[in-house]
């Protein structure tokens, strides 16, 4: 099961802490990576640069990011809890590091393969909730307390599609070990068949990452940052150092999970470039829509947020694992059952659009024009002109 | 569902196109011939000496009263066997530009068209790190258009 | 605030060409006085009965006052004070100024903050401004200003506007009016 | 302040009091709200005003009537024109001054594309309140920019213009203004589509807004509201068509009213009453001819007679009307700014009180407050 990430044997402790370095390192640079690839992106997205100043085209913007945060002072309100608001960020922190263990990157290029991959993935990431209501409640303050129990309130409604859409993949793959997963798409990926659990595990994505127009817990305009307000310097850049890697990790996981990973469509024989590339590319692909999700759509209400995950995408995903029960436990052909869970999950689809127009109603007519007003008494009678 | 893929086409199709940024301390736009950053003075070069006759009518008129003026003989006049026509002549002038409004009051009520509105970028450009530095005495006041660098528009 | 010098000769004609007539009307039983102006008609109901004058005004079905534009003081220092209504009907279209004349030992009205809600926020700063205090009022806090200033009232012709310090000159202290 | 009260629910709690402003990002300015909330639920709102108080209307009383005229930018710094139109025309209304053809056409052009200006400031703002990242907002402040362009080519200030008098205009126009006027309504069109396509109909932005902060047309009567919040309510008064001013009566355009009075009414009216500022540019356009811009004698300082006049006009935020009162002499002897977002912002507390926290921000954002003008 462990696979020697080096091509020899070294020992195992030497081996684990090499796994370590490099997921610590590779996360920085990612990261780094990230928050520049964003700020371009969402640049041209408004028509305008986006960083230029900081080295060629802009491209040391992280760097120059990165020291100013670690230079600038800590600051930690008088009236805060010091051990919960000084311990928050590790929480939010420490679990999105975990999560990289079972993310497949390339064949036999992983940190460690898990049976249950999956479940160790959601089980992990869900921890980090615990972080942000420390940072809301450590902080002293009503708009972190807010957003921290908005935000506590939205991961755990959102959680919950998410694993029922994962769960309805594994169902298909007949596994949840993240590899094999990504083997048995070396054909087709799971998104042909499983079209709904993709839209629910997008959803849901934004959701678990804090991303419009699910940004509620942070929502600028409303909570001015949520749980963070009151965090500075170091331990600010700790929480979007987490956010980054959370939103790398999941790309990583939907491009798996969904999209064939490095499988799909070259297969297992090609080499670990091209491998590394179809995941970036994929991972990509998923971050450049959830940037252009961010850009363009406004946030929803908490109210709105909540109806969403518990009356439209929580009971779908569960008629969409039962229906692939269904279908799984008959044994149809091969062909059949295809055919059969793509329909189905498709149908569903279509269902959640629909539900979703009918929720929010026909767009209003325009607004009504009167050339002339409605009135017809004339004004001329009411003024006395000198 | 319509509406958000309209939304994002719109978003998208932004996307296509140039940035408009202007990257503004390398490449400044250019200013209309109008635009009004401050005050200044202007130089008469056939008499060598400001058209200015220190005659207080921009100081009263100023809203802001950011003005100081001091007149005084004009040494250089004809009766003092020199070649200049004014009688008066400013002695110091003080323009506060950190009270300033830019209003263009001054200008306006100037009857020797003595004074203009800079109308460059270097008259934007005014930032110091103490308000007393914007606190212009008659040389400085001069200095810009005496050397040249500045047209400024005067209403007809 | 009259205007009788600068008032055409033919005041009358000009007030009964305009909405007076009806205001006269729906003001049975408060006297008012009317008075042409540039523009809208100013009607003049002293302070006891100014309430009730804006409420016939209001519920007039004719006229039908329902919006009040605005309200506002003027301190006409020996003379009091004058409290000023604007009042717009928008069924009808038609305006008037409503007056009432404080007098300088007793600043006070009965509020309209029963007739028009808009009424509010406009009586809160004239009070503030002012020191004119609108009896009856829901909320009678300051409103711009903060709101342990309670003795100064900056409208007023009498509240002195502070001098403007002159930092440059012959010294620091140069600030005399040049001759 | 009302004392936080507390109310019976399975088990007993206290409604939390959340000060917003300000310094808070979606006040727009320096307002402050005291927010009771019970969870996410407002119970109920305590709006402070006056942190731009700086005593304006005593300022005027002690500048002539061209000094004020700065002034009068300041006081409503999205709208300077329109706000510089009910001065000079009170004042011009007090001396009994007659204003050139021209420089009516072009105070309408004028105003007009302030209005465009203004309500792209709204459409920016407004987005960025409802949470879309900032690209509401560039948008609409890219189409801006390119009005204020042209502002500053004729006037030479990008944001105080101080450039109408009593009597008609400071100076004439450039000579390519038609060319400009031509080019900016290009852009402006091609702005409003880009705004319009990417908040109108977004379900999101619908789900957000449709029947958020009602107000019924009588209650926004009653609170005095003018403008678009009161015509998104239904109430068709626009003083541009009630009570025509400059030549509002011999141009063509559309009063635009609403149905619901909420939120998104509110944003779907000012995103048509652009469309029709473009219609009303086209035509002043066409009218435009050349001519002089002050009349033939205006004296070298302007009295006024002793007189008072409200004179309103229809400024993007709603009426924005001049008290003055002259007793002759070179100043006003009182001045007294009739705000629209002072009277609207009156309203907010109907509106907001039993709607979430996030709607409280949306509805504060569909004001389109100024806190200049509010405070002045």
């Amino acid at each position: 099961m462990n696979h020697d990430l080096f091509g020899f044997e070294i020992n195992v402790w030497a081996d684990a802490a090499a796994r370590l370095g490099l997921i610590v390192s590779l996360m920085t640079v990612v990261v780094m990576g990230l928050i520049y690839g964003e700020r371009k992106v969402i640049a041209r997205f408004q028509q305008r640069l986006g960083p230029t100043r900081t080295g060629p085209a802009g491209l040391l913007q992280s760097v120059a990011d990165a020291l100013k945060l670690v230079a600038k002072e800590d600051v930690r309100p008088k009236s805060a809890d010091p051990w919960v608001f000084e311990l928050a960020p590790y929480f939010v922190f420490v679990p999105i590091f975990l999560m990289f263990v079972a993310v497949p990157f390339a064949f036999h290029w992983e940190i460690r393969v898990l049976e249950l991959g999956i479940f160790y993935v959601l089980a992990v990431s869900s921890v980090n909730i615990v972080g942000w209501v420390m940072a809301g409640w450590g902080s002293d303050n009503r708009y972190a307390m807010l957003g921290a129990l908005r935000a506590a309130a939205q991961a755990i409604s959102y959680e919950l599609p998410l694993v029922m859409s994962l769960i309805a993949v594994g169902m298909v793959a007949d596994s949840f070990n993240l590899t094999d997963i990504v083997r048995g798409q070396g054909q087709v990926p799971n998104i042909v068949w499983q079209p709904l659990p993709f839209f629910i595990f997008f959803v849901a994505m934004l959701a678990e990452l804090n991303r419009t127009p699910f940004d509620i817990p942070v929502g600028e305009s409303e909570v001015v940052g949520g749980p963070f307000v009151e965090y500075s310097g170091i331990r600010w850049s700790m929480f979007f150092l987490a956010e980054y890697a959370a939103l790398f990790i999941l790309a990583l996981l939907g491009a798996a999970i969904f999209l064939g990973g490095w499988a799909w469509p070259l297969g297992e024989e090609w080499g670990l470039p091209w491998q590394l590339a179809l995941t970036a590319i994929k991972a990509g692909a998923i971050i450049f829509a959830i940037f252009w999700v961010r850009v363009t759509l406004p946030r929803l209400r908490i109210d709105q947020l909540m109806a969403f995950s518990w009356k439209v995408l929580l009971p779908i995903s569960f008629v969409q694992v039962l229906a692939n029960g269904l279908v799984l436990v008959y044994e149809p052909p091969q062909h059949i059952a295809d055919i059969l869970l793509a329909a189905i999950s498709g149908a569903g689809l279509v269902l959640v659009v629909m539900i979703m127009n009918r929720s929010v109603g026909k767009p209003r007519p325009r607004p009504v024009l009167t050339n002339r007003a409605a009135a017809a008494t004339p004004p001329a009678r009411s003024e006395a002109a000198r | 569902m319509r509406g958000l893929l309209k939304s994002m086409g719109v978003t998208l199709s932004v996307f296509a196109r140039k940035p408009v940024t202007r990257q503004y301390p390398e490449t400044h736009r250019p200013l209309p011939e109008r635009d009004r950053a401050f005050p200044l003075l202007l130089w008469d070069e056939n008499l060598d000496e400001p058209f200015c006759t220190g005659c207080h009518a921009c100081e009263r008129a100023c809203p802001v009263e950011c003005m100081t003026v001091l007149m005084k003989d004009n040494p250089a006049h004809r009766s003092q066997g020199g070649t200049s026509t004014r009688r008066k002549i400013i002695d110091k002038f003080w323009i506060d530009y950190g009270r300033c409004m830019r209003c263009n009051i001054c200008v306006e009520v100037c009857n020797f068209d003595a004074i203009g509105m800079n109308n460059t970028w270097q008259g934007h450009e005014q930032s110091v790190y103490d308000r007393a530095d914007l606190i212009q005495d008659l040389p400085q006041l001069l200095a810009e258009h005496k050397a040249g660098d500045v047209k400024p528009w005067i209403a007809p | 605030m009259t205007q009788d010098d600068a008032a055409a000769p033919s005041a009358e004609a000009l007030l009964a060409a305009s909405i007076w007539p009806q205001v006269d009307r729906a003001l049975a039983g408060v006297s008012a006085r009317p008075e042409p102006s540039v523009r809208d008609v100013i009607v003049h109901i002293p302070p006891d009965q100014i309430v009730r004058g804006l409420r016939a005004l209001k519920q007039d079905r004719e006229l039908a006052f329902d919006y009040l534009r605005c309200l506002t003081c003027v301190d006409n220092e020996d003379d009091g004070i004058d409290v000023v209504y604007h009042l717009y009907s928008i069924a009808g279209r038609h305006n008037l100024t409503v007056k009432t004349q404080l007098p300088p030992d007793d600043l006070t009205v009965d509020t309209a903050t029963s007739v028009w809600r808009a009424a509010d926020w406009y009586e809160r700063e004239a009070q503030e401004m002012f020191g004119v205090r609108f009896r009856g009022h829901p909320d009678p806090r300051n409103l711009l200003m903060p709101e342990d200033i309670t003795d100064s009232f900056p409208l007023r012709k009498d509240h002195p506007l502070a001098e403007i310090e002159v930092l440059q000159g012959e010294g620091v202290a140069y600030s005399e009016e040049p001759a | 302040m009302t004392a936080p009260f507390t109310h019976e629910h399975e088990f007993e709690t206290q409604d939390l009091m959340i000060n917003m402003g300000p310094q808070h990002p979606s006040t727009h300015g320096v307002f402050r709200m005291v927010l009771q909330i019970d969870g996410e639920v407002v119970r109920d709102v305590i709006p402070y005003i006056g942190y731009m108080h700086r005593g304006g209307e005593k300022l005027a009383e002690t500048m002539d009537f061209r000094q004020g005229i700065g002034w009068m930018d300041r006081t409503e710094y999205l709208a300077q024109h329109n706000a510089e139109l009910s001065y000079v025309m009170a004042v011009e209304a007090l001396a009994e001054l007659e204003v050139p053809e021209r420089a009516q056409w072009i105070r309408m052009i004028l105003c007009e594309l302030n209005r465009l200006s203004s309500h792209f400031m709204f459409t920016g703002a407004f987005g960025t309140d409802a949470g879309v990242f900032g690209t509401a907002f560039v948008y609409s402040f890219r189409e801006r920019e390119v009005i204020l362009d042209l502002f500053e080519e004729i006037s030479g200030d990008r944001l105080m213009y101080a450039y109408f008098r009593p009597g008609g205009l400071a100076w004439d126009v450039p000579a390519n203004f038609e060319r400009r006027v031509a080019e900016v309504l290009k852009s402006t069109k091609q702005g409003i589509k880009d705004m319009d396509g990417l908040l109108t109909e977004n379900e999101i932005f619908r789900a957000r807004t449709v029947d958020v902060g009602t107000i019924s047309a009588a209650d926004a009567i009653d609170w005095g509201c003018t403008g678009p919040v009161l015509r998104a309510s239904g109430v068709p008064l626009d003083l541009r068509r009630t009570e025509p001013y400059l030549y509002y009566d011999q141009v063509d355009f559309d009063v635009v009213t609403g149905t619901n009075g909420d939120v998104y009414d509110r944003f779907v009216v000012r995103v048509e009453e652009m469309r029709q500022s473009v219609r009303i540019i086209e035509q002043c356009m066409e009218r435009l001819r050349p001519g002089p811009f002050l009349p033939d004698r205006l004296p070298r300082m302007l009295r006024t007679p002793p007189g008072e006049i409200y004179l309103r006009t229809e400024a993007p935020r709603g009426e924005y009307g001049i008290y003055m009162v002259s007793r002759g002499g070179n100043r006003p002897y009182r001045l007294k700014i009739r705000s629209s977002c002072f009277a609207n912002l009156q309203a907010l507390r109907d509106m907001t009180i039993g709607s979430y926290v996030a709607d409280a921000v949306v509805i504060l954002g569909s004001l389109d407050i100024v806190l200049c003008e509010v405070d002045r």
